[in-house]
């Protein structure tokens, strides 16, 4: 038995009840009373279990009232607490503390869903502005959704810090760079950061709400533009949760393009954000030369794939674009340019003194802290923390390649780069043996519509992080709920204490280190 | 100075004004007691006068003591570092038109005193009494500058200030006094006038300062710049003319302030003809430490000016702020017109000042200085350098006064709207750089020489500190010397009056015991 | 009457106008070289002033006359300073009006105003980089004065057209004390003009920037004259540094031919002034803001090291 | 520094001329631009991207945009940190319902003459968002917009050329 399962058995007896219907069997569900839901948190904290995610679910149309989810992750182990709510009693009890990310997730879930927190520190309403009305809350089946919100008067509190010298920095929502919309207030005396708060929600564009009102097929190309950089990722994982409600067993061929793509999307993304980051230390030198890169891997994918970030090419059921023996032979030597000409400027990244002395120590998160808010991806690999869903929850075809992560204790923005480096080098040569190993066969095959009050979960290593689809379905077979957990969700909160104590100007290579998506955060 | 008494501060400040005050005069009065004893042997006591002190023919060692007193004497008044610390006390709490008439009498007494002492009344002294002028007049320049850039109360800040230009002053007064040593009678002549320059100019761009500063608490009742802001918008006379005081301080061209620099780093560049191994040394980092200072000064008066004057107002309670009546914009316009007038045409006023240099060291420079006409400052020689403070104003009138007709010939339209605030709308006061922010960087690289302290304290909110409710930031800075120098000595006078106290015990048999042993030490040394 | 020196003089301020935006192209341009593209061109610079000139101006609700009045000031002090510098000629009315202490005095009082301007609106951006700037100012000033003064004690003058005057008569010799002036100078023109490892003029990080940061809220004709002094800005450190430490070639007294010669050796040096701006440029990242204090204070060292050795070695 | 000295000889220039074939015709959707003040905006084009609600996928083919081998700044066009230096708003949508004010703001703080060019589909008309509580839609809705460049997201070819069909429209003939 599982050691999750073990605590929650030994701790809550008869209350946890495990229920099927939720899939894949792997996952371990179980449905405790409202009254325990803090105790199961609390048993799993002492398991060393981490919590993964938190949402809740409108399910009147199962006459259930509301329901509270809590993903716990431990190792290659996840597990599911849900407890009932009561439509005329919409209150929680929040896990804050014992789990710093439900910080966060319950802030959300009371200011989209309506249901209050129980003993949640702050009633700050979070992706939810001021000027919403106080009962819009969108996750709700009563919402409509359809009609633009309309305006009120509110105000925000922010955290304020208060002494001699202190002035605040509003830095948002339209940032000076090419960056997506996000506010930053720093409590600061001169160039010293006392405090950062983020206030995120600025690209909200009600997408768990959306995907209710589309069919499952059309709800792979939503999920695919949760966040565009990490197309791939976010389509697949909602596929793998659909398949996995579905009993849908996906072509091998097609699961194995399906890790192509991905890792050619985590190449891709990783150059930029040297590049980027080299950039905003002002070694512009080096952003052209990763972007020239990155262009090369982007054409291929248009010339091959049909798409610059090969979006909408992971459906439910397998793929839509197949490589042949030419476009195999062509990648491989696209690769080996790659890598050679990687090498070099990894060789000058390295011996630039005064790069390295921008990035280190700069923007450090330590690993208890790391660990403490649950940050996930790259961000806790430099950070000290073993977390890739590819090793420690492998989906296929990850369970027939080894991958080697690199993980690094220094935590500043250094040690983030240097994770990027050498999960450039570690997705090249996953890439090489994926095209050498890759079976023949079917890429896509049907896909039945689910059961109704079925549920669907899967992980996926993002090349930022653990992705976490939930899926729902309802009465009809539609999409009751989607829960997207982009990495983001959980990173953000690792950037507000990186930051402390470094200087204002440092604070753009640490974000930029951290490179946490607004839109897959904000939904 | 004990006008406004009824505050704890005023009187610590007037009281240690008192004793500086006080043990100064002592040590002024000492001094002319030595010089005056001298020239008079006793027999025929001509009395205190200057003419009988010119005469003294000193032995060295009592010379120097005549110096040193008068030196440490007028130092404190005119609150050389480390001998300030009353200066900043004082200044804030009084009126702004006494601290108007300190900063421009007062100290300026002292210089005048040091100036008569050392050029007129001793008059043939050792190359190192310069130096020593020099060193404290670049520790006082460059740790006043310093102070004042971590005020962020207004008259405190003008106060350091005052610290800042009387160190200027005497890096000229003290090169003049390398020079005469030197026997280099037209190069002391230089730094003299250099020195008595800006004597004149500190009297007049402080007073303009200071009654701007007074100007803006009389109308605001605030003198914490970190209250103030965007009063060039309610006072816009005042904002003018603090601002043509806040540009001469900074010895900006073509106000007066820059004369003065200007003639000090000639000076400086005139010296390698020196024959002496340790000036040699001095020389250059006099220089640069006065450069640094020039530099400084600005820094810190962007600060005054930019927090006080520009932005939104900071302030907690909102006033009604408004122009400051006729009177005192006169006052302020007189003396602007001066400092311009000061700073354009520096040869006429060196005309009239040579005759100083004539009568205490024997050379003037007007002849060279305004030999191309007074339009033209030539200290030594026109292929050496030369300064036109008219044809720079002139020239930036002239400029700028046909970029703007040139853009204008076409209307163009002025839209006005909203600050850009990154999209964000609710912009408050808060979010602008206020005095205390405007200097850390400067604290930060210059912090090792004050005592800073620092200390954030965070009041979690959700059982972790990465969600603080309150933050509360604590910022101290402390004047060092007054940790080093004076701290010890009140220390030390309080462990002794305390001691002083236990033999006190009121039993008559002690007393006659002390006396007696007083008495025998007495006849053991005084033979 | 010679009217010659007065049409050099004229000469000479058109030259700075027209000049400068070109070297800034031509830095850009090797720029874009170096990162593997195409540029567009020497005189992508005026296109974009000619635009700025054209634009609408807007000014901020709080703007007071000290933020209309900066543009113009800055941009009058970097003419008035072209005017001064020999860039083509020694033969310059002007010269003798200001002397290598005064050029610093009038960029001093662009940044004095450039840093008003900056807190004038009163955002924590404009006033941040106005800290940073007078940070750096004072920092970077002194070292210049110290790197100009150790010239000028090496040629006996602190007029320009003197030092170069000395150095063209021969009497001028090589000192170690100019080779630390040289090597502070250059530092110090990296941090006064804003170049890479001080600021990064081509940063769109309003949280990183200094100079920028300053002028965020300039827009239109009062941007155009901004941008433009600094082109010039940097156009008269290049020429301050080559009339110090390599005048050869500018033209002598009463020379009006001398002139034609004297713009080719000019576009020369600044073609490879130029280059050598983007080496740095390329090769290094920018520092962290209070590494500056050991960059400046290197600058610092160099310079008064450099006035030292003149004092105790010549 | 020998060795980024080597990469950049060995990498050489690889900007390269923007192909003919047009794969996206901008659309142009406010009134012909004829007035002279244009024609000194061929060749000079500042911009000033606003991200209003977009999923970032065109955020990453506008900084592609700016690579070596689009390189943009050939043409003049570069991008800037304050909407007071910009003369094009280059936004990409959906508008949300919470950038809506900001979006207003940057427009209202962008000198005149000014233009908008809405990127993507979700630019266009919200695309796959569509219109809701949180997404308003188009930016048309909130600003008004001159021309469209769609595309999810458009190429950077299709980008770049959008935005010199753009500089043409406004006047001069520039080189390409």
């Amino acid at each position: 038995m599982s050691v999750l399962k073990a605590a929650i058995v030994s701790a809550l007896k008869e209350d946890a009840r495990f229920r099927a219907r939720h899939y894949p069997e792997s996952v371990i569900f179980c449905v405790v009373p409202r009254a325990k839901f803090v105790e199961a948190g609390r048993v799993l904290k002492k398991a060393y279990a981490l919590l993964a995610a938190e949402w809740a679910t409108d399910e009147t149309p199962y006459v259930r009232g509301y329901a509270i989810y809590a993903c716990y992750r431990y190792g290659s182990e996840y597990l599911i607490v849900k407890s009932d709510i009561p439509l005329d009693d919409p209150v929680f009890p929040s896990l804050t503390k014992h789990f710093v990310p439900a910080y966060r997730f319950e802030r959300q879930i009371e200011s989209l869903m309506g249901l209050t927190a129980d003993k949640h520190p702050d009633a700050r309403p979070w992706i939810k502005f001021e000027d919403w009305p106080a009962d819009a809350w969108p996750l709700r089946k009563t919402f409509d959704a359809s009609k633009p919100l309309p305006r009120v008067q509110g105000e925000y509190k922010w955290a304020r810090a208060e002494g001699e010298g202190i002035y605040e920095i509003p830095v948002g929502p339209v940032h000076a760079g090419i960056i997506e919309p996000g506010h930053f207030r720093f409590q600061a005396v001169g160039e010293t950061i006392i405090n950062l708060e983020e206030r995120l929600g600025y690209v909200h564009k009600g997408i768990e709400k959306r995907f209710e009102a589309l069919s499952w097929d059309e709800g792979a190309r939503l999920a695919g533009r949760v966040s565009g950089d990490a197309t791939v990722a976010h389509s697949l994982t909602y596929c793998m949760a659909l398949e996995s409600m579905t009993a849908c067993s996906v072509p091998d061929r097609a699961n194995w393009l399906r890790a192509l793509f991905l890792e050619r999307e985590r190449i891709a993304n990783h150059l930029g954000d040297i590049g980027a980051i080299c950039n905003d230390v002002a070694f512009a030198f080096m952003l052209y030369q990763t972007m020239r890169l990155k262009e090369m891997l982007l054409r291929t994918n248009l010339r091959l794939f049909g798409h610059r970030f090969i979006m909408d090419r992971v459906l439910p059921g397998g793929v839509t674009a197949d490589i042949d023996s030419q476009g195999i032979t062509d990648i491989l030597g696209e690769l080996n340019y790659l890598s050679q000409e990687f090498e070099k400027l990894v060789v000058i990244i390295d011996e630039n003194s005064s790069l390295e002395d921008r990035t280190r120590a700069t923007g450090i998160l330590d690993p208890e802290t790391a660990r403490d808010l649950g940050v996930v991806g790259l961000v806790a690999r430099a950070s000290g923390l073993n977390l890739d869903c590819r090793i420690q929850n492998p989906f296929p075809p990850y369970d027939r390649i080894v991958v080697n992560v690199p993980v690094l204790i220094a935590g500043d923005v250094h040690a983030r780069v240097w994770v990027r480096v050498e999960e450039i080098r570690e997705s090249i040569r996953i890439i090489s043996e994926i095209l050498t190993t890759l079976p023949e066969g079917d890429i896509t095959t049907a896909v039945n519509a689910p059961w109704h009050d079925t549920s669907g979960f899967a992980a996926v290593e993002g090349w930022r992080g653990e992705i976490i689809y939930w899926l729902q379905a309802g009465p009809q077979g539609e999409i009751n709920r989607c829960m997207v957990r982009d990495p983001s969700t959980l990173s953000w909160l690792g950037l507000e204490r990186a930051v402390l104590g470094n200087i204002v100007p440092d604070f753009p290579v640490c974000n930029k280190s951290f490179n946490q998506s607004y839109s897959g955060h904000d939904l | 100075m004990i006008f406004e008494n009824e505050r704890q501060e005023n009187r610590r400040a007037a009281f240690l004004y008192l004793v500086v005050a006080h043990v100064g005069a002592i040590a002024i009065l000492l001094s002319f007691g030595v010089l005056a004893g001298f020239a008079t042997k006793s027999e025929s006591f001509l009395g205190y006068t200057f003419d009988a002190m010119r005469t003294a023919q000193l032995p060295i060692e009592w010379a120097t003591a005549a110096f040193f007193l008068s030196f440490f004497g007028f130092a404190a008044k005119a609150g050389v570092i480390p001998l300030h610390v009353w200066l900043p006390e004082a200044h804030p709490v009084a009126p702004s038109n006494v601290s108007a008439l300190m900063s421009g009498v007062m100290l300026k007494t002292a210089i005048y005193g040091i100036v008569r002492v050392t050029f007129d009344l001793i008059h043939v002294f050792p190359v190192w009494w310069g130096a020593i002028v020099l060193s404290f007049g670049l520790i006082s320049a460059v740790m006043g500058v310093l102070y004042a850039l971590m005020q962020h109360d207004l008259k405190r800040l003008l106060a350091y200030h005052s610290v800042e230009n009387i160190g200027i002053i005497l890096i000229g007064i003290g090169l003049a006094m390398i020079f005469k040593a030197f026997n280099l009678p037209l190069l002391a002549a230089l730094g003299l006038i250099a020195g008595l320059y800006h004597t004149m100019n500190h009297a007049m761009f402080k007073g303009l300062l200071f009654m701007g500063a007074g100007a803006v608490l009389h109308a605001t009742g605030e003198r914490n710049m970190e209250e103030m802001g965007g009063l060039i918008h309610r006072m816009p006379w005042t904002a003018a003319l603090f601002l043509i005081g806040c540009v001469s301080i900074s010895a900006l061209p073509p106000f007066n302030g820059f004369v003065s620099e200007w003639l000090t780093f000639q000076a400086f560049l005139l010296s390698p003809a020196l024959p002496s191994p340790l000036i040699r040394l001095l020389i250059p980092l006099g220089a640069a430490l006065l450069a640094l200072t020039g530099a400084l000064a600005a820094a810190c008066f962007v600060k005054a000016f930019g927090v006080t004057f520009l932005g939104h107002w900071r302030g907690h309670h909102n006033p009604k702020v408004h122009e400051v009546d006729w009177s005192m914009r006169i006052g302020m316009l007189l003396a602007a017109l001066t400092c311009f007038g000061l700073g354009i045409l520096p040869s006429v006023f060196i005309d009239w000042m040579d005759i100083i240099a004539e009568q205490l060291i024997g050379t003037t420079i007007a002849s060279s200085a305004g030999r191309y006409g007074w339009m033209w400052l030539t200290p030594v020689s026109y292929e050496r350098a030369s300064y036109s403070g008219f044809i720079v104003f002139v020239g930036i009138i002239l400029v700028l006064g046909i970029a703007y007709a040139l853009l204008h010939v076409r209307p163009g339209t002025i839209r006005r709207v909203p600050i850009w605030d990154c999209g964000f709308e609710k912009i408050n006061q808060r979010m602008q750089y206020n005095a205390t922010s405007f200097a850390m960087p400067i604290r930060r690289i210059f912090g090792y020489l004050f005592s800073i302290r620092e200390r954030v304290e965070l009041a979690p909110q959700a059982g972790h500190k990465a969600f603080p409710k309150k933050i509360q930031y604590h910022l101290s800075i402390r004047d060092r010397v007054w940790g080093w120098l004076y701290k010890p000595v009140v220390e030390a006078s309080f462990w002794m009056s305390r001691k002083v106290g236990k033999l006190q015990q009121g039993r008559i048999q002690a007393y006659l015991i002390y006396s007696f042993i007083t008495i025998i030490i007495l006849l053991v040394f005084l033979r | 009457m010679n009217l010659n020196p007065y049409i050099i003089e004229l000469l000479q301020v058109l030259t700075l106008l027209g000049l400068a935006p070109a070297f800034v192209g031509w830095v850009r341009m090797v720029k874009c070289w170096a990162q593997g593209r195409t540029s567009a061109g020497l005189f992508q610079p005026y296109r974009d002033l000619a635009k700025l000139f054209s634009k609408e101006v807007l000014l901020a609700e709080n703007a007071s006359w000290i933020f209309r009045f900066t543009p113009y000031l800055v941009f009058s002090t970097a003419v008035l300073a072209g005017g001064i510098i020999p860039i083509l000629s020694l033969d310059l009315p002007l010269a003798s009006t200001a002397d290598v202490i005064v050029i610093v005095a009038l960029f001093a009082i662009a940044r004095f105003f450039t840093a008003l301007a900056g807190m004038d609106i009163g955002t924590a951006f404009g006033g941040m980089g106005s800290s940073r700037e007078m940070m750096i100012a004072s920092l970077a000033e002194p070292a210049m004065l110290m790197a100009i003064f150790t010239v000028s004690l090496a040629n006996r003058s602190t007029s320009l057209s003197e030092i170069i005057q000395v150095i063209y008569s021969g009497q001028s010799v090589l000192r170690p004390s100019l080779a630390f002036a040289f090597l502070a100078f250059i530092l110090i023109a990296l941090a006064e003009t804003g170049r890479v490892p001080v600021d990064n003029p081509a940063t769109h990080l309003e949280l990183t920037m200094i100079h920028e940061a300053m002028i965020l809220e300039y827009s239109g004709r009062h941007l155009a004259l901004i941008e433009w002094a600094g082109m010039m800005k940097l156009f008269l450190f290049v020429i301050l540094g080559i009339a110090a430490f390599a005048p050869w070639g500018i033209a002598a007294k009463g020379s009006l031919l001398g002139i034609p010669e004297a713009l080719v050796y000019m576009v020369l040096k600044l073609g490879a002034v130029g280059i050598g701006i983007v080496l740095i440029e390329t090769g290094l990242a920018k520092m962290r803001l209070f590494r500056l204090t050991e960059f400046l204070g290197a600058a610092f060292l160099l310079a008064t090291l450099g006035m030292l050795s003149f004092f105790i070695l010549d | 520094m020998i060795r980024i000295l080597h990469q950049i000889f060995r990498t050489g220039i690889v900007t390269e001329p923007l192909p003919q074939e047009i794969s996206a015709e901008v659309a142009a959707i406010g009134a012909e631009l004829k007035a002279e003040i244009w024609k000194r905006f061929n060749r000079s084009l500042t911009i000033r991207q606003v991200d209003a609600g977009s999923c970032n996928g065109c955020e990453l083919e506008i900084h592609a945009m700016n690579n070596a081998i689009y390189n943009c700044e050939k043409f003049g066009i570069h991008f800037t940190a304050s909407p007071r230096f910009a003369d094009v708003l280059l936004v990409t949508g959906p508008v949300t319902h919470n950038m809506e004010i900001a979006l207003k703001r940057t427009y209202n703080s962008t000198p005149s003459p000014k233009l908008v060019v809405a990127v993507g589909d979700c630019g266009c008309n919200g695309g796959i968002f569509g219109e809701t509580y949180a997404s308003l839609g188009g930016i048309d809705k909130v600003i008004p917009v001159d021309f469209v460049i769609p595309g999810c997201p458009p190429t950077p070819t299709d980008l770049l050329r959008g935005l010199l069909q753009v500089m043409d429209k406004m006047g001069g003939k520039g080189r390409r």
